[in-house]
Order: structure tokens, then sequence, then C-alpha cells
């Protein structure tokens, strides 16, 4: 129901230019991220109820519960409790932007990284061409790949200038076709939350 | 010394991390939980400093802007999800946030990716002057497009010569297309490893500038 | 064969992206159309415009969107542009801070001075606050710019760190009437109201561009709600994976370039060391050789794989026909 | 039936052409409001001559101030333009003043160097905002370089800002939007109504039960994940909808399946959908409730585990439909190696490639979503499939007919594609 309303709402808005109704949207602009501010509480509260119930239970590895509940919450405290002159706050140097800067970065850019590896085995044990169409797909590949590096041009010209082209032409042409189908599903989801059709959304909250 | 121990620090990290390539151990699965923690920490304390103090508890503080309890009470039904019984109120702030995010973005997304992708598509494909190799992609652009839409097409069997040619064309472009994207992702990945080695080997080792 | 432990080919992979770095080859770039379009745009900006370069990326990806925004601020700062600098997450937040220190960190070669918003505000309340005239009056005042650096940056006059704000689609919105209703302050609570670039650049509509630099969709956010609501002119700096996307929105000319991976950085790099605005090209430009080398190992073993493969002949499935 | 899916989009296309030229129409009046007011400002000549007698007083100052309301506005927009002098020597700028009729003090709301046209629109300055209904007087000063200013009198604006209730520049955005809307619930209503509809077969589906039957004949059993995602995506519910087809048919055929998750609430809608089909396929006794289970959160533990399934039990057929991101590539390589039968369906672009070269079968973007309305048959998904398609046809046509007329105007050398493709053009307005 407030689906419905907002949703309608936000969409007429979009045509009056008129006073009220820019009165409306500043103030929606001025709600919604303190509104939306409060949803960390749902994967705070979700990812603190896993743990600590592993916690209690001894479940396998439950040790490990620790690691991500205590960072959790000392985050918050040492940010913007504790005083500057204990580590605090979040400038650097302090316990805050060290847990960021020299503990989370390191270790997501790492873990990205590791696909590096994975997609070379798999290139060695599993990319086929299986078909005329996996054929395509790699050749496409591989002179895009080739393209894109300095050492592509130690064949020729003609090698970087073709991946180019594959990128601007028919890879532009799929990607278009897949945008404006993407764009319908997108507008055609939109409307069936709007309108109340499509429920799952609400991730079987309260029910 | 700040910065040496950091970069000490996260040089075991990053080894811990690498070290799941031989085989699964405690110190990887130490990193990968402690990085789930501290993500989520770090956005509770951003999001504090950077919004709510700013935008409503501050406001709150020198009155006259009560009306910012609306959306804070709005906000706070959020952690009705966890108490059994009344969990269906937190169903407002997402149906609130949810249906006008749609409204907002339904005329938009209309406009960005229908109206001016088609605007786009119908580009002359020869004008006075263009190299032929500009011709050539410009029609491979055009039918390419058409194709690959006929190939994503549903509602008619893919027969005949429109849309049984169309959609073979079309299912070779849209190949083409994830031929490109397969190599782009394989340089994706090599890169983020090239960013973690110039980490390793020039920032904690300084073996290289 | 094909059952080689894959432990083997880790160690390829991982050898060969380490050998190029200790070598050290520069093998030369050559810039496409899509890079230096942006190139060139930036390069026409000046001390009347304004752009916006936005972290919109967590740390996964810092490895590829670092090196562009670090690339553009540099070609900005160069030329006296303002620059706001925004992100969509939270994460993204940190990364923004990081990139910046980089630009202004002394140990880095061909660094900008920063000089805070207090250092300086003196002169702002006597009313200098043309770049120009500024760095003249800053310097008659006995300030030394150090040995090494590239100029001076204000903060106020010639960067302001906003950070993060949730919902960022809507703050990008809220922007196209008002940057100050948005941030009010910015990050080290300084009032936005106090600094000259934004006394300047009120809205969007006074922005010349707007770089994001993202490893998620959440760089069209800039076009749904920047360009097609005031025209904002866009241009993205996407991860690899992202990139071949976006070429409908570079044809349509909704986005004036972007920058595609590590790739797209050491063009932009090579593009700012041949105009002389840095010194010597950067960390993505060095990475290359490494990319080159990893590449033709890749190209390598998917040939030796499908050798293997079909030397062995089609063993099984050949009663299925299978398309992919 | 037949007829009607191609007789409403191309009603539909006159429809959208036919309103839409008539904005074409009203945009070149939108856009060219300046001519008007130039003409008429030049009327009232006697100002100007007034200042030939008295040329000294430093610079010339410009002549009379025509204030117009903006269209298409919140009420909070002008449009001001203004007499330029006759002598232009030594002006450097034009500084627009503005205030309240009736109050003191001026505030400076617009600077124009002197080389550009003496126009523009007020209001959009966040600091000195326009309010509707509001009477403003304007001053002009011709400014030197040395910003010494010289002031011309004081004009009221002959009008107040008022706000629009409709925006005539996103009349296309509206027809467009509103055809859409339009399509999807007119297909959707027909769908409830139990009309048949036609949806093309997809290669992947028809390869299901050939897979399911030779898992049978291998004595092995079938894997299936359902994507690493929440329900809430769509490739998620669209996942569900196939499994519970494919559990049908395994039922009948007795083979085991494995179903892993990694987000607890697909888990138990998974359980939910499996134990359905064997009640449907009549065996409910063959229900095992270890089938479907619940493996980890963490992304790559995920992985690992389904690739320790797959190396011990060694299935011959794996089923990957749903949302995925990096861990495509792992699971599908391990897939390949135990030499399963693989069919893979997800709408995350960049996963793709990886599944076509490594599965046996690939359902690639909106073919997932087809091929479980097409197995699931109900009538909101075919409805939404529908709707999508018709919006495609009449993108279809719009881009034949641009072709068309590109190869006319190549050999007739007219200008047909420029003037279809100005109604299609929307201008950034807001």
């Amino acid at each position: 129901m407030i689906v419905m309303v907002g949703g309608i709402l936000m969409m007429v808005q979009y045509f009056i230019p008129h006073q009220y109704s820019q009165a409306v949207f500043n103030s929606y602009t001025e709600w919604a991220p303190i509104v939306g501010a409060f949803a960390l509480i749902l994967g705070v509260g979700s990812l603190t109820r896993v743990h600590s119930h592993k916690i209690r239970r001894k479940a396998k590895n439950w040790q490990y519960s620790w690691a991500v509940l205590l960072p959790l919450f000392g985050m918050p405290v040492f940010a913007l409790l504790l005083p500057q002159s204990l580590a605090g706050g979040m400038e650097e140097p302090s316990i805050f932007h060290f847990l960021f800067m020299h503990i989370q970065v390191p270790i997501q850019s790492t873990m990205f990284s590791l696909l590096a590896f994975y997609i070379a085995s798999a290139a060695f044990r599993a990319f086929r061409a299986k078909s005329a169409l996996a054929t395509v797909l790699l050749l496409a590949a591989v002179i895009v790949m080739l393209g894109q590096v300095p050492i592509g041009e130690v064949f020729g010209r003609w090698l970087p200038e073709t991946g180019l082209w594959i990128l601007r032409y028919p890879n532009l042409a799929a990607k278009r076709a897949i945008m404006l189908g993407v764009g319908f599903g997108i507008l055609a989801t939109n409307l069936k939350i709007i309108f109340g059709v499509e429920r799952n959304w609400l991730g079987g909250a309260g029910k | 010394m700040y910065a040496t121990i950091g970069i000490w620090v996260g040089a075991f990290f990053t080894l811990a991390i690498y070290s799941f390539l031989y085989k699964e151990n405690p110190i990887y699965r130490l990193a990968e939980h402690l990085v789930v923690g501290i993500s989520l920490g770090y956005g509770m304390a951003i999001t504090y400093d950077i919004v709510l103090k700013p935008r409503l508890i501050e406001p709150l503080l020198t009155g006259n802007h009560w009306i910012l309890l609306v959306p804070a009470i709005l906000g706070l039904l959020y952690i009705t999800r966890f108490i059994p019984g009344i969990a269906w109120l937190s169903r407002y702030p997402i149906a609130f946030l949810m249906g006008t995010a749609m409204g907002v973005g339904f005329p938009l997304t209309m406009k960005t990716d229908v109206l001016r992708q088609l605007e786009a598509a119908m580009q002359p494909f020869y004008q006075s002057g263009m190299p032929w190799h500009v011709v050539f992609g410009n029609i491979v652009l055009i039918f390419g497009t058409l194709a690959a839409l006929i190939y994503f097409f549903f509602s008619k069997p893919h027969k005949g010569l429109f849309f049984g040619t169309g959609s073979k064309i079309g299912i070779w472009v849209i190949m083409l297309g994830f031929g490109a994207t397969f190599g782009f992702t394989v340089m994706g990945r090599i890169s983020l490893l090239i960013g973690r080695i110039q980490y390793l080997l020039g920032d904690w080792l300084h073996l290289i500038e | 064969m094909l059952n080689l432990d894959r432990r083997w080919i880790f160690l390829a992979i991982g050898v060969v992206s380490i050998i190029p770095f200790l070598v050290g080859i520069g093998m030369p770039i050559s810039t496409t159309a899509e890079v230096e379009s942006i190139f060139d745009y930036v390069n026409g900006l000046d001390k009347n415009d304004a752009i916006f370069i936005s972290f919109d990326y967590a740390p996964g990806t810092q490895a590829e969107n670092t090196p562009m925004g670090v690339a553009v601020m540099r070609h900005a700062f160069y030329n006296d542009v303002p620059v706001f600098i925004t992100s969509y997450f939270p994460l993204g937040h940190g990364m923004a801070i990081e990139g910046l220190n980089y630009v202004t960190n002394p140990a880095v070669p061909g660094f900008y001075q920063r000089v805070s918003f207090e250092e300086w505000a003196v002169f702002r309340e006597a009313g200098i606050t043309d770049k120009d005239e500024l760095v003249i009056a800053w310097e008659n005042d006995g300030n030394v710019l150090p040995e090494g650096a590239m100029g001076w940056v204000f903060e106020g006059r010639d960067f302001a760190m906003l950070g993060y704000a949730p919902l960022f689609h809507l703050v990008i919105l809220g922007m196209t009437a008002s940057i100050e209703a948005q941030y009010p302050q910015d990050i080290y609570e300084n009032q936005l109201y106090e600094m000259p670039m934004l006394r300047e650049h009120k809205s969007l509509r006074e922005i010349s561009l707007a770089l994001t630099t993202a490893g998620s969709s959440a760089c069209r956010s800039w076009i749904v709600y920047g360009r097609e609501k005031v025209g904002l002119p866009v241009a993205f700096g996407v991860t690899a994976v992202m990139a071949t996307d976006y070429f409908p929105y570079i044809q349509s000319g909704q986005i004036i370039g972007q920058m595609g991976g590590l790739r797209g950085a050491a063009e932009y790099e090579v593009l700012l060391a041949e105009n002389g605005i840095t010194a010597s090209t950067d960390k993505a430009f060095r990475g290359m050789d490494v990319q080159s080398a990893a590449h033709m190992l890749i190209i390598l073993l998917i040939i030796m794989g499908n050798i293997a493969f079909f030397a062995g002949g089609f063993h099984k499935k050949t009663a299925m026909k299978g398309r992919g | 039936m037949r007829k009607n899916w191609i007789v409403v989009p191309a009603l539909m296309i006159l429809l959208l052409l036919l309103p839409a030229l008539s904005v074409a129409q009203s945009d070149d009046e939108i856009l060219t409001p300046v001519d008007d007011s130039l003409s008429t400002v030049t009327e009232p000549q006697p100002v100007a001559e007034e200042q030939l007698v008295e040329p000294d007083p430093g610079l010339d100052v410009p002549g009379a101030v025509t204030v117009m309301d903006k269209e298409n506005d919140a009420g909070d927009l002008l449009l001001v333009s203004f007499e330029q002098p006759l002598y232009t020597d030594g002006i450097f700028a034009y500084n627009i003043y503005r205030r309240v009729a009736g109050e003191e003090t001026w505030n400076l709301v617009e600077v124009i160097p002197a080389d550009e046209p003496p126009e523009f629109i007020d209001g959009y300055d966040p600091e000195f905002p326009i309010s509707p209904g509001v009477l403003y007087e304007y001053r002009i000063a011709s400014a030197t370089v040395d910003e010494e200013e010289f002031f011309g009198s004081v004009f009221e604006a002959e009008v107040v800002s008022v706000g629009e209730i409709y925006h005539t520049g996103k009349t296309r955005v509206l027809i467009a939007g509103g055809l859409f809307i339009f399509l999807i619930f007119y297909y959707f209503g027909k769908a409830q109504r139990g009309a048949k509809m036609y949806l093309r077969p997809i290669a992947g589906i028809e390869a299901i039960d050939e897979a399911i039957g030779r898992a049978t004949e291998m004595g092995k059993p079938v894997l299936y994940v359902p994507g690493l995602s929440t329900i809430s995506d769509v490739a998620t519910i669209a996942s569900l909808t196939i499994l519970g087809r494919v559990a049908k048919k395994i039922a009948q055929y007795q083979t085991p399946l494995m179903v892993p998750n990694r987000d607890p609430i697909v888990y138990t809608i998974a359980d939910e959908v499996v134990k359905q089909a064997y009640m449907e396929a009549g065996r409910p006794d063959a229900y095992d409730p270890d089938s479907v289970f619940f493996l980890t959160t963490s992304q790559f533990a995920f992985v690992a585990g389904v690739n320790g399934i797959m190396m011990r039990e060694k299935p011959a057929t794996n089923f990957y439909l749903g949302m995925f991101w990096a861990e495509s590539l792992l699971l599908a390589e391990t897939g390949s190696l135990s030499g399963a039968i693989q069919i893979a369906g997800t709408d995350a672009v960049t996963q793709l490639p990886f599944f076509i070269t490594t599965c046996d079968y690939t359902l690639i973007g909106e073919e997932l979503y087809a091929a479980s309305a097409y197995l699931g048959r109900e009538p909101k998904q075919i409805g939404a499939v529908k709707g999508q398609d018709s919006c495609k046809a009449i993108i279809m046509s719009f881009i034949t007919l641009a072709l068309l007329l590109a190869i006319i105007d190549l050999v007739a050398g007219t200008h047909t594609l420029d003037w279809v493709r100005q109604v299609i053009t929307m201008p950034i307005v807001d």
C-alpha cells in the first residue's frame, strides 16, 4: 500500500514541475537518507544474531565468530567514543583507520585477485571451443585480450584495431540489445512491485 | 612507524588470503571473518558521523526541526524485524524506500536506457567522409542490434527468414559481445593481482619503485 | 595431462606476474579515442570550471579504480580546476581519502602541497580567493613550495572532500539544485558555505564534469540522475569487467568517454606524461607489462588445454550436441 | 490472437508518433523564446537615444529589461533579457541585480560577459531563489574590467513566476511510460483470463529431460545450485520455478537430487518446492529430506563445499541456474573436470562467457526468465514476458524504420531520418 502510494506519487511527480510537487520531492530527498541510514540495522542485526547464535551453541568454527563481532562493534566505539589521545577518532593515525586501511583494504583487494589464479587454471582445464559459437567467443576473447595489452602491438597494428572494432560495433550491438531487454525487465519489475503483484522483495519479513 | 606496522600487517593478511590457493587453513578463515565485521563496522561509524549526526541529531538538538522525527521513527521500525510478533512493522520503512525509489527510477530508466538508446540506435550509417570500417561497423551495429533483439524475442518461433536468420545472426553477435566481456574480465582479474603484487613488492619489500 | 594439479598453474601465473616487475620493460601503450576524449575535455577546463571525482567503489577493485581517480585529479590540479570529491559507498569513502592523500603525499614524486582550510583562513577573510592571487599572497607570506611539489592545492579552493552519503542517487539528484543542501559541511567539518569553490559553483548545473570511478553499476546513477536532469557531462572510469557493458553510453553520447580497467588508467597516465602534466607515468602503466605477460600465458593455457582436450577425442558427451 | 500482437504495437507506434509530432512543434517554441522577447525589447528606442546625448559618465548602460515566466518550472525561474547599450566599448560584463519589489537590498544574481547574449534564466542560484508569485525588480550595471559599475535604471518585472502543472518537455517519456504500463497490464489481464499465449521453447530447457535421463542411466545423482543470491533477485525466483519442474522429473525417474544453498531463506523455499514436486509426481515416499541442504553463507567457502561434493559424488548432471558472481568460474571448472553434463543460466552478463565456454547449455539472460515462464505457466510471468516482447517489437520497428529512411536519404539525398529522429530526441530538460 505504502509502496503503491509512494511509487505512483514519485512517478507522477516527475511530470509536474509545480512548486508543491517540488516541495514534496525536496522533503523526500531530505528524509530518504535518514530512513536509509537505519537500514544498516538489518545487516548488523542479522549478522549479530547468526554469530552470537554460533558462539552460544559452540557450533563448528564458532571461535571465528568473535572475529566478526569484535570489529563490528569495536569500529564504531573506537571511532566515535574513544578520545583522540587513545588512538580513537577516524583520522590517521587511529585504530579505526588502521583496521580499515591495513586490514580491511588488503584482505578485500586480495580476495578478488584470487580469481586471477582461478581464471588461469580454468583457461587450461575448462575453456573449450566445443562448438562453433564457443569458438567464436574464445577467438574474440583472445583478440580483445591481445589488443588490450602493449604486447599485442608487436603482432601488428591490426590486432589492437580489430579488438577495438569488436568492442565498438558487435559488442555495442549485443550490449545495447541486452541493455534494452534488461531495461524493460527492470521497468516491468518496478511496475510489479509498485502495484503489488510482486511481493518477494519483502524477504518473508514477519511472515 | 604507524605506516610501517600497517604495511607489515597488510602484507601478512595478503599472504593469508593467498594461502587459500594451497589449501584452506585457519588464518585464511580468520581473515575472511574479519573482513565481514570490519566492513559493516566501518559502515556504521561512517553513517553515524556523516548522516545521522549532521542531518538528524544536530538539527533535532537545535530544535525547530521536529518534523525530522518522522523519518527517524520510520527508520527505527527496522529494529522490529528482530522482535517476533511485530516484525511486520519493519515492512514500512522498506516499503517507503522501495516504493519511492521505484517511482523515481521509472521515468528516468525509461529515458536513459530505453529512449536514449533507441535514439542512438537510429543513426544514419553513412555520412560523407566516413572511412569504410566505420560505415561497415555502423551497418553491423544496426543489424546486430536488431538481430540480438530478435534472439531475445520469445513470442515467435525462431523460424523463417526474419526470425530464423535474425536469431542466428543475433546469437553470433551476442557471442562476439561475450568474447569481449570475457577478454576484459580476464584483464580485470589480472589487474587486481597486479595491484597486490605492487603492494607486496613495492610498499612492503621495496624491491620495485 | 588435464588432471595436472592446478597449483602448478597457480605457481606459473604467480611467477609470470612477478618477473616483469623486477625486469621492467616499459612497453609503449597507444591511446584510444575513448580515453583521449576525457583527457581533451579536462585539458580544456580552467580555474573557472569545477569537476566532481567520485570514488564509487569498494577496496576490492582499488587496483583498477584508484589510478583513474588519481590521474584525473592530478590533471585537474595542474590546470587549477577545483575538484569536489564524493563517494557512493561507505567503503569508497576511505578510498576517496586515500586517493587524495596519494596525490598530496610528499613521499610520492610530483605531489601537490596541501594547504588546509584553517591555514589560509586569513587570506580568505581578506577576500583573496582567486587561485593565482592566492598563490602569490601565500608565497609572499613566507611559504615556500617544497622541493618536488608540482604546486599548491588549497582546501576549499582547489578541492573539497565531501565523502560518502547514503542513497547517493538521491544525493546526486539533490545536488542538481544545490550542493550545499546535500553537504552542509565536508568530512573535516568545514562549512561548505565558506568555500570559494562552492560559492562559484553552487549546483551541478555549474559543474563541468563528473568522473565516476566505479566497480559496479553505481556509475549509472550519474547519468540517470545527473546528466538526464541538468545535462551534467559525465565520464566513466570503470573496472574492465564492467567496461564492455557501457559502450552503448559512449556511442549515444551520454558519457564523454570511458577508461576501462587498468589499461584505461595507463592510457591516461601516458597522456599526462606526454603532455608534460606529470613527470612520469605511474602504477597503472608499470602494471601493463605484467598484464601483457599474464595475457600471453592465459592464451597459451587456453590453446594447450584445447589441444589436449581434442587430442584426447570426444570420449564423452558426443551424445549431446551442446551449443555452448 | 495471432494478429493481435502485430496490430497492437503498430497502433502504438502511430499513437507515439502523433502526439510526439505536436510536441516537436511546441518544443521549437520553448527553445526560441528569446526571439520574441528581443523583438519586444527593441521597441523602446528613445531610451537609447537619451544615452546618445550623454555618453560621458563612463560606460554606456544597458537598456530595457524584459522578464518572462519560464515554462515547465516550479514557479522558481524567470527568463530575463535586456537590451545592450549602443556603445559597448570598455564594457567587460553586465552585472544583474535583483530584489523583491519594495525592499531595500539588491542581490547580485548573475554576471554576463559582454560578448555573450544578453539573456539568462534567473533562479538557479540556491542562495537567491525566486519565490512563486512574488514581484521582483531588476537593475543591470555595465562593469569594467576593474569592476567599476555603471547602473541602468530599475525595471519592475512584468510578470511573476508561476509553477506549471505539467511539464511539456516530458511528453515523450510519459507516452513511452504509459504505453509500457498499458502493454504490461494488457497482457497480465489477458494471461489471467486464461488466454493461451505462445512462448517459444528454449534449447536449454529441452535438454533438461535428456540430462536427467542420462543421470538415471548412469545411476548417479543430479546437482542443482539455485544461485548464490537472495530471494529478492529475479533470477533466484526464476531458478526456483525451474527447480520445481526438474524435481518433478527426478521424482519420476527416482534419481537422487542434491540442492546446496547459500541463503537461508532460499533454502527453506527450495525445500518446499522440492517436497511439493515429489508430491505432484505421486512419490512423496521417495522424497529425501537431506536432498536440499544449507551449506554456508560465505561465498568462497560455499564454492569449496560444492566442489567437494562434485569431486566425491561425481554427479552426472549439474544445473547452475540463478544469480552467480565470480564463483561461476570455479563451479563450472570443477564440474567440467568431473565429466558431468552442465546446464547453466544466469542474468549476470559478466559471468555468462564463462558458463558458455565451460557448460553444455547456457540460458542467456532473459532466456532464464522466459524459461521459468515457459515451465511455470504462471500468468503474471507470461504476461510480463509478452508485454516486454511487444515493447521490443516497437523498438525493433523503429530501428528498421530508421534503417530504411537512412537508405532513402542516401539514395535520394533527403533528410527524412533527421526528421524522424527529431520526433524521438528529447532535449535535456527538467
